[in-house]
């Protein structure tokens, strides 16, 4: 499948320490339009890993992160005939429960919005600069988390 | 050129960013990796396993063997774990 | 990747003519928990058709399609490790931009929530009980949607 | 037993749902769908291509070979086009 971003409505990308409105930015991506066939939404949410954890500290590049995530945008709005995208990045500190990153992607028919989803995830996993540190309930700062194999693995399916 | 850091590399060497101007042999991002690691322990901790350290140039990933010439900042971190 | 259904919250599965609140129902599967890493909400929009369209009617067999819906939401549960399962189809008169279906998918992580929400999709087409027919703005009843052999394909990769 | 139609089998049959007494050589959903299609115009055409048509017993999904003894409602459809 092929797409023009140049045709497409552009990407909209934010990284903020506030937290979003998953429900109102799928909204407000397909509110009016009659094009519209499919939307996904992903929310990753920060876990208290079984009641150990206190909160995730997000540090980030101020400058790189929207950047880079804009690029990663282009890529899949060049591979997936996408109608619209949101996709938002929160840093700073996050507590079990709260949500970290969103992305929704619109397209026409499924296949290309859950693809374009998943894509997403995948390279904002590999590509974002953001890093993860753990505050324990027990023993106050924890580590930084590290990356997984898994995560790069992933990223190396597209 | 201006160097920031992140996470435990930002730790490790104990600051945030600087100014640097290395000598003319140092020419990609490896040499100013292998350069930095040079200039004391806390650098030396922070480089210590060269192929872990991840750079971006003027905001844009690169590898080891990129140039660095022009560059206005170079940011050194570790794997990322976002999203 | 295996799970107990038995051990995990029901799915949550309505049939109705009323129209849904996609982002409340992703909220509400992850309110209060702290397990949660992942959610996935794929919605299905009705389209236009490029103009064409003046409103889909929606036929389904009642009962059943709550049944077979709930059949296949048990299967996802057995073969992903799902945290929460929500799936709403509705039936009736529906006009172009307005939600039909609504899966939303809850994990630990994203693969299982993405799979589900895809998998799910993939069979929800091919064997809940719903018949879409065409109402077109220029000549009134249309016919009634073909199933397409890229459905039937799509359900078979899993 | 109570047979009921959806969709385009609904509108070709020009009813929703009735009562059929089939005979005992009536066993499968196949030989049902031959019985019903010889019961007149309307059922020829809503069965003229048997592989197309699909049905349900008690609610469940069965393959044309299904067994209809015992059944309660046997219901006849197109491919399904929800989602």
């Amino acid at each position: 499948m092929s797409a023009k971003p140049s045709d497409d409505p552009p990407a909209k990308v934010r990284v903020q320490a506030d937290p979003f409105d998953a429900g109102a930015e799928a909204h407000a991506l397909a509110a009016g339009r009659c094009d519209i066939g499919a939307v996904v939404t992903f929310t990753g949410l920060c876990r208290d890993e079984g009641g150990r954890l206190e909160a995730l500290e997000l540090e980030h590049y101020p400058g790189m992160a929207e950047e880079e995530i804009g690029r990663v945008a282009d890529q899949a709005r060049q591979r997936w005939p996408l109608l619209g995208l949101t996709i938002i990045h929160r840093y700073g500190l996050i507590r079990p429960g709260e949500s970290i990153v969103l992305v929704v992607a619109a397209s026409s028919h499924r296949r290309a919005a859950f693809e374009a989803a998943e894509f997403l995830m995948d390279y904002l996993k590999t590509r974002a600069p953001f890093w993860k540190k753990e505050h324990l309930k027990e023993r106050g700062a924890g580590g930084w988390v590290a990356a997984t194999v898994a995560d790069d693995t992933a990223a190396e399916r597209w | 050129m201006k160097l920031i850091y992140f996470a435990w590399v930002r730790e490790r060497i104990g600051r945030n960013e600087e100014e640097i101007f290395p000598p003319a042999a140092v020419v990609t991002v490896a040499d100013l990796a292998r350069w930095l690691a040079g200039r004391g322990e806390e650098y030396a901790n922070a480089f210590a396993d060269p192929d872990v350290v991840r750079a971006a140039i003027d905001r844009r990933h690169v590898q080891p063997g990129a140039p660095i010439a022009g560059a206005r900042e170079i940011a050194f971190f570790p794997p990322m774990t976002g999203g």
